[in-house]
């Protein structure tokens, strides 16, 4: 849906692109700044598949109940690929946020910022 | 004509070699020894080797390694090059032996003499070097070498004056390494074998700028006026190091560097039309005369030493900005005096520290009784800096006003005039200090008919051990030796012309 | 046989990866077989990238289609000159382990140093791929294999304190791989390919466009932040501090390396598409000279040497985005020569105060006065590495100082090579701290005066890796075979 | 700080929608995105790789180094989990770990096993859905892996499903016997499964072929090109799953 020369659907993923960073940057909880992370990865990958969309198109999978014109198949490899690379970033964050917390006790980064 | 050979080279890597050896045996006190005053013999012998065909005008070439396109690391032993690395070889055969006997009991020895041999490869590198790259490389690599030599004490002052040191002549390394980026981007190549390789057509702001920085980067190891206060400061050095790094190698790299600035960088006829060159000489008869005035008030015997260095530099560089051959003459020449006339007075001054402890002016009383033969080196050098004919002194000085009145610069000679009398007013207070006054009277304060030295009871007399006398009377006969033979031939005078000669591109006249 | 050596490539990214897979099952019994099997497997690695390396030298760059595919439509590895670099990346890794070895005997559990070896070789392995790829997307996943073990790397020995850093570090390091995705994502679908040369042709064919100098921004803003570059630097002197000294020295020497293999990347994309690359220029050369400067003032207040060396990375970034930023054929030869001098002096200097710290056990200038009269070797490969990294003459360092300065004045840009030469200067002022509190004052500590040299599984490699700090120094010329032609390709693809 | 973070993100939301404004509007068959690369995998997909889905086609097949490095990211994730200190610090909560041999073990044979051995305790609704779905989950895993390269799956797919399989039983059986799950002496093998699978299939397709894990083309190779997708794909989800069972195992909150 293109409104004043502007992929909507594109405009939305940046919109959820910026959502997701400013969770990042103002949020003072570790772990909200987490999912922060997460709501701009989820943004990129919305982003990146949206533009392999066909409308009315089919899976691209060649069996005999789909017909052209089909989605390209390169963003979903590249979109699976980044969900891993995502999982795998969250996963050595949280393990780092669990180290912080256990030498700390507090996950807030105002507090964190005056400790010694 | 040009002669590819492997001594240039060679001179500088036996005494990095000596360094390394020093460094690896250095523990036991023979090996340290025996590998300083070796090197520094087999050294001299090498640069001595090279002097025959340097006289009749062959230039040794050594290239080493390509570094960037057009530029590398390269020696080119001409007869400039020839003299001062021929200066800083024996200097350093004397300072060697000189501080063997001066650093006895004293502690990090090994670190000292491994240094040592280290600075004096580089000044040797420097004087060899066919490029301003290679010029800049030992250039920097002495800044990093005399550090741990003037840190040596290890004192709070030592440190500050170690600091004080770094800050001037890091930022004169910085200048330089800009003078000649800038030059290597102009012209495309370093040289320094040709007389001038920039051109009127580069415009002023480069020239100007190239000028500056390349002269303010070396000058300030010359200690020219402005840029002088590291030198005094960094007199809290042990003598020998002040004596052969502040008195030779340091600040001589420093003159040296100007005049190939002056002379093959840029090239007597081009500095003639753009007149840069008046304003440094300017600037040096300044330094001259300020300094003397300011040598006279200290009363530190090593600060007025320091000075009286500040000062006698700038007669090199007021030479080399008159831009006449006898003014050239005058600066080489002076390389020469002003090393063996200051290098003897501070080992005097050492030898008097470290026999009687005195470092003042006022307690040198009566010292001429109690060490006749180091007073008598301190006299002549004193009477060589005065300038009185058969001295040292007096070759510069009458070539100089020789080579002001070719360039019809009179007041030059005015200033030579003052200069001399500035000197009288700060040596003969200490001769006369020296002869002339015992302890008791002076301490009296009268001064009545002094009694006759020859009567002190024999007791008194303690002169300075033989491996400091030594060096210091071979300094006083070198004087002596510069100033009566300027004419002859084979003597280090005519190797100074042969070096005027290929500065200007005349044709060696017909011995 | 040397017809053989192109299809060695991908085994070149492979074996460090697969390498690191095996470690945890090769040290099962025995720990200390991980740091043995650890040096074998990158000594193998160095082996193929010397023969890439000669094959290079030979016939010049060449690449590989992975999977037998043509270039667009498989991955295509692409073994430029600028790749030769890996050889020696390799070859410094081949120093790091064996420190490593005797090091983690204070630092880490045993049960735990065969992940961390198995970290390093990730690391490598990551850091080998990102440089010789020509695929977008290969890039960045590769460039995802190096950040996710370095921030594991830095929080691997300390407790609470190191996991913050590493944290830090790896939140702006995510915000950048995601830059660095959506661009891809972008290229992509402008141009229909992922191939770095196919994405270049079809660009330029479609000229200048506001997305592909949105994609080119958000590249090289994420490269930014991966070199450390100085207003984006914020997480490098914590994380580099905290970490291991073995792997401070990776972090700092090739890690950081990232970011400017990527700006060059970058640099090779923008000329080729025709986008503004004044302004790419212009920002760089700003940025790298306002780094040098920011990097040695900052560095100015430490007294923790680890926290210096981290901080002299960022001046030393700061000479190379320089050098890159000018475009002149004489600063981009700098440039690219300094990214590997300054990963041999980093990697020197870290290790050899790493040997310092373990001997010791202290970091502070304070307490460490006097060290070297105990360890006189250590201390003086620390010197010879402290005169390097300021860029004095007979050492490594000097040769880019040499070379961006006069690209400097080719470009017209005398003022930068001012920045560049004074910049530097400020550096050596707590260098001159650090050499005066090791060799010119007497111990303080009990500890100090009865620390001794290190084993000789720490001291060898420091030791020859000063001396070719000094080697690199005046032979300045080995790299100029690869590095010059290198320069003018780009430099004749941009026109000039 | 905070008015920094909200012009920090203002600025980059300008720059993004200028630049993506700039895009070809999405969803045309005829963008370029569709035209290149695209247009020729889904041509020649089937004849060349012989799968049906063309997203494992192109993970598996066309870039299958993308893939290998992605199974090194994941295990890259492990070892560094498993690389950071382990146990709770000074402030963490006391939690004491039953020993894995412990008591329970005993009970295991008895069928009484209720939901008070988990670590939170779980309404025994939740215990007995998630032990009658168990099984199935795990075959729809399976199946997934098994028609990876016919229908939507594969094996990241798999691995996932099996990843929260575990996760699930680990929740409501407690910790240590999910943990048996996974036998501590396998799981150095098993963790290693991805990368080291995938270099020796790139082994042999680079000795058949002469190309980095290059599928022989010819009919009469078809059963080794099937084995190795097989091999890769198996390697991908076993992997995985223990990867992720890992994960969260060393996850001591």
């Amino acid at each position: 849906m293109v409104l004043f020369g502007l992929d909507l659907d594109y405009a939305a993923c940046v919109v959820l692109f910026c959502l997701g960073l400013y969770m990042l940057v103002a949020k003072s909880n570790l772990i909200k700044k987490v999912l922060g992370l997460n709501v701009m990865e989820t943004a990129v990958f919305a982003f990146i598949v949206t533009a392999g969309m066909v409308e009315g198109g089919d899976p691209p999978i060649l069996v005999a109940g789909t017909s052209p014109p089909y989605a390209s198949p390169i963003p979903h490899a590249m979109v699976l690929t980044g969900i891993v690379v995502a999982v795998s970033v969250t996963a050595v964050a949280l393990a780092l946020i669990v180290q912080i917390h256990a030498h700390y006790g507090t996950i807030e980064v105002d507090e964190l910022k005056e400790l010694p | 004509m040009e002669v590819v050979d492997v001594r240039p080279l060679l001179a500088p890597l036996i005494s990095f070699a000596c360094a390394g050896l020093v460094f690896a045996m250095g523990r036991s006190v023979f090996w340290r020894r025996f590998w300083s005053l070796t090197a520094a013999a087999v050294k001299l012998l090498v640069v001595l080797s090279m002097l025959p065909g340097t006289l009749q005008g062959t230039v040794f070439v050594f290239d080493v390694v390509e570094f960037t396109p057009g530029v590398g690391i390269a020696f080119r032993a001409d007869a400039y090059g020839m003299f001062f690395s021929l200066v800083s070889s024996t200097l350093w055969v004397l300072t060697t032996i000189y501080a063997i006997g001066y650093m006895q009991g004293d502690k990090d020895r090994v670190r000292f003499f491994g240094f040592f041999a280290l600075c004096v490869s580089t000044t040797v590198g420097i004087a060899f070097a066919e490029n301003l790259l290679t010029f800049f490389l030992f250039y920097e690599t002495l800044t990093i070498c005399t550090y741990p030599l003037v840190v040596h004490a290890e004192t709070p002052q030592a440190l500050r004056a170690g600091r004080i040191y770094l800050t001037y002549t890091l930022i004169g390394g910085g200048l330089a390494l800009i003078g000649s980026v800038m030059t290597l981007n102009a012209t495309g190549s370093l040289t320094l074998g040709q007389t001038g390789i920039l051109s009127a057509d580069l415009g002023t702001f480069t020239l100007v700028t190239i000028f500056v920085t390349l002269v303010v980067g070396f000058g300030v190891k010359a200690a020219i006026m402005p840029l002088h206060g590291w030198l005094p400061i960094a007199m809290v050095a042990p003598t020998p190091v002040s004596a052969l790094l502040h008195a030779v190698a340091v600040v001589k790299v420093g003159a040296f560097g100007v005049t190939r600035v002056i002379y093959n960088v840029f090239g007597a006829e081009l500095l003639q039309t753009l007149g840069y060159a008046s304003y440094l000489g300017a600037l040096a008869a300044f330094t001259i005369l300020a300094a003397s005035v300011m040598a006279i008030m200290q009363d530190q015997l090593k600060r007025r030493l320091a000075y009286s260095t500040v000062s006698q530099l700038s007669y090199i560089l007021l030479a080399a900005s008159l831009l006449t051959p006898l003014a050239a003459l005058a600066a080489t020449v002076h390389i020469a005096n002003q090393a063996f006339a200051k290098i003897a007075m501070f080992f005097v001054v050492g030898a008097i520290g470290r026999v009687t402890g005195k470092t003042r002016v006022g307690e040198l009383a009566g010292i001429g009784a109690v060490m006749p033969w180091t007073m008598a080196a301190f006299t002549i050098a004193a009477l060589s800096f005065v300038g009185l004919p058969l001295f040292a002194g007096f070759a510069t000085k009458w070539y100089l006003s020789l080579g002001a009145l070719q360039a019809d610069a009179w007041w030059f000679v005015v200033v030579m005039l003052v200069s001399s009398v500035l000197n009288a007013a700060y040596w003969f207070p200490i001769i006369h200090l020296a002869y002339f006054k015992t302890a008791e009277t002076a301490a009296a304060g009268d001064d009545r008919a002094a009694r006759d030295p020859a009567a002190e009871p024999r007791s008194l007399r303690r002169e300075a051990p033989l491996t400091l006398l030594v060096p210091i009377l071979i300094c006083a006969a070198y004087v002596i030796l510069l100033g009566t033979t300027a004419e002859v031939v084979g003597m280090p005078t005519s190797l100074a012309e042969v070096a005027v000669w290929q500065s200007f591109g005349l044709e060696a006249p017909a011995p | 046989m040397s017809a053989a050596w192109p299809t060695l490539l991908p085994w070149l990214v492979v074996l460090p990866l697969a390498g690191a897979a095996l470690v945890p099952i090769v040290a099962v019994g025995q720990p200390r077989r991980a740091g043995r099997f650890t040096l074998f497997v990158v000594l193998l690695t160095v082996v193929v990238a010397a023969g890439l390396v000669w094959h290079l030298s030979l016939t010049g760059p060449f690449s590989v289609s992975l999977g037998g595919w043509a270039a667009p439509y498989g991955i295509e590895l692409r073994f430029d000159r600028f790749a030769a670099w890996t050889l020696p990346l390799a070859g410094l890794f081949a120093f790091v382990v064996p420190f490593a070895w005797r090091y983690l005997d204070g630092t880490l559990p045993p049960e735990r140093w065969a992940v961390f070896y198995a970290l390093l070789l990730l690391n490598l392995g990551g850091l080998l791929g990102f440089s010789v790829t020509a695929d977008l997307f290969n890039l960045f996943v590769a460039m995802e294999v190096v950040s996710l073990s370095s921030y594991a790397l830095v929080a691997v020995a300390g407790r609470g304190v190191a996991a913050w850093a590493a944290l830090k570090y790896l939140l702006l390091g995510a915000v950048s791989s995601l830059l660095v995705l959506f661009a891809v994502g972008l290229l992509f679908t402008l141009t229909g390919s992922l191939n770095l040369l196919d994405v270049t042709i079809r660009l330029a064919a479609g000229g200048p466009s506001p997305a592909a100098n949105l994609a080119l921004a958000s590249l090289t803003v994420a490269f930014m932040v991966k070199a450390a570059l100085f207003p984006l630097h914020v997480w490098l002197p914590d994380a580099h501090a905290i970490a291991p000294s073995p792997v401070s020295a990776v972090l700092s020497g090739l890690v950081v390396k990232v970011g400017i293999v990527g700006l060059l990347r970058v640099l090779e994309l923008a000329v080729g598409s025709g986008a503004p690359l004044e302004v790419f220029n212009q920002v760089l050369m700003l940025l790298g000279a306002i780094a040098i400067v920011m990097g040695a003032f900052l560095a100015i207040f430490q007294n923790d040497i680890k926290l210096m060396l981290a901080y002299s990375t960022i001046s030393n970034i700061g000479y190379i985005v320089l050098g890159l930023g000018l475009a002149s054929p004489f600063a981009l030869i700098g440039g690219s020569v300094h990214v590997f001098n300054h990963a041999l002096i980093k990697v020197t200097l870290f290790l050899a105060a790493g040997a310092i710290i373990h001997q010791t056990g202290f970091r502070t200038l304070s307490d460490l006065r006097g060290v070297a009269r105990v360890m006189p070797q250590t201390s003086a490969a620390m010197a010879i590495g402290a005169v390097s990294i300021v860029g004095l003459p007979p050492t490594a360092g000097f040769v880019c100082k040499w070379y961006i300065a006069l690209g400097a004045f080719e470009a017209g840009q005398g003022g930068y090579g001012f920045a560049l030469v004074f910049g530097a200067l400020f550096i050596f002022v707590y260098y001159v701290r650090m050499l005066n509190a090791f060799y010119f004052q007497q111990p303080v500590r009990p500890e100090v005066a009865a620390a001794r040299e290190p084993p000789w599984s720490m001291r060898g490699p420091v030791l020859v890796l000063a001396a070719l700090c000094l080697i690199m120094g005046i032979l300045g010329g080995i790299p100029l075979t690869f590095v010059e032609p290198a320069v003018s390709d780009l430099l004749l693809s941009m026109g000039r | 700080m905070r008015w920094l973070g909200i012009a920090l993100v203002f600025v980059a939301a300008a720059t993004m929608i200028a630049g993506v404004a700039d895009l070809p509007v999405h969803g045309t068959p005829d963008a370029p995105i569709h035209r290149h690369v695209g247009a020729r995998y889904l041509e020649h997909g089937v004849a060349e790789t012989g799968m049906r889905n063309m997203v494992t086609a192109v993970l598996l097949v066309y870039r299958g180094f993308d893939t290998f490095l992605e199974v090194v990211v994941i295990f890259t994730a492990l070892v560094a989990v498993l690389a950071l200190p382990r146990g709770a610090g000074k402030a963490g909560p006391a939690r004491v770990v039953s020993p894995s041999g412990s008591t329970a073990a005993a009970t295991s044979d008895a069928d009484a096993v209720g939901p008070q051995q988990a670590d939170v305790p779980v309404s025994p609704v939740v215990f007995f859905v998630v032990r009658l779905l168990a099984p199935f989950i795990a075959i729809f895993a399976l199946a997934s892996l098994y028609r990876g390269h016919i229908t939507p799956g594969g094996g990241f797919q798999s691995a996932a499903i099996f990843g929260a399989l575990f996760i699930a039983l680990a929740l409501v059986f407690g910790r240590e016997r999910a943990a048996r799950l996974v036998p501590v002496p396998a799981r150095v093998w098993l963790q290693a499964l991805g990368p080291v699978l995938f270099a020796l299939v790139a082994f042999v397709g680079w000795c058949l072929t002469g190309a980095f894990l290059g599928y022989p083309a010819d009919a009469a190779a078809h059963a080794v090109r099937e084995a190795m997708v097989v091999t890769l794909e198996v390697g991908i989800a076993v992997g995985g799953a223990v990867i992720l069972a890992q994960l969260f195992m060393a996850m001591e909150g």
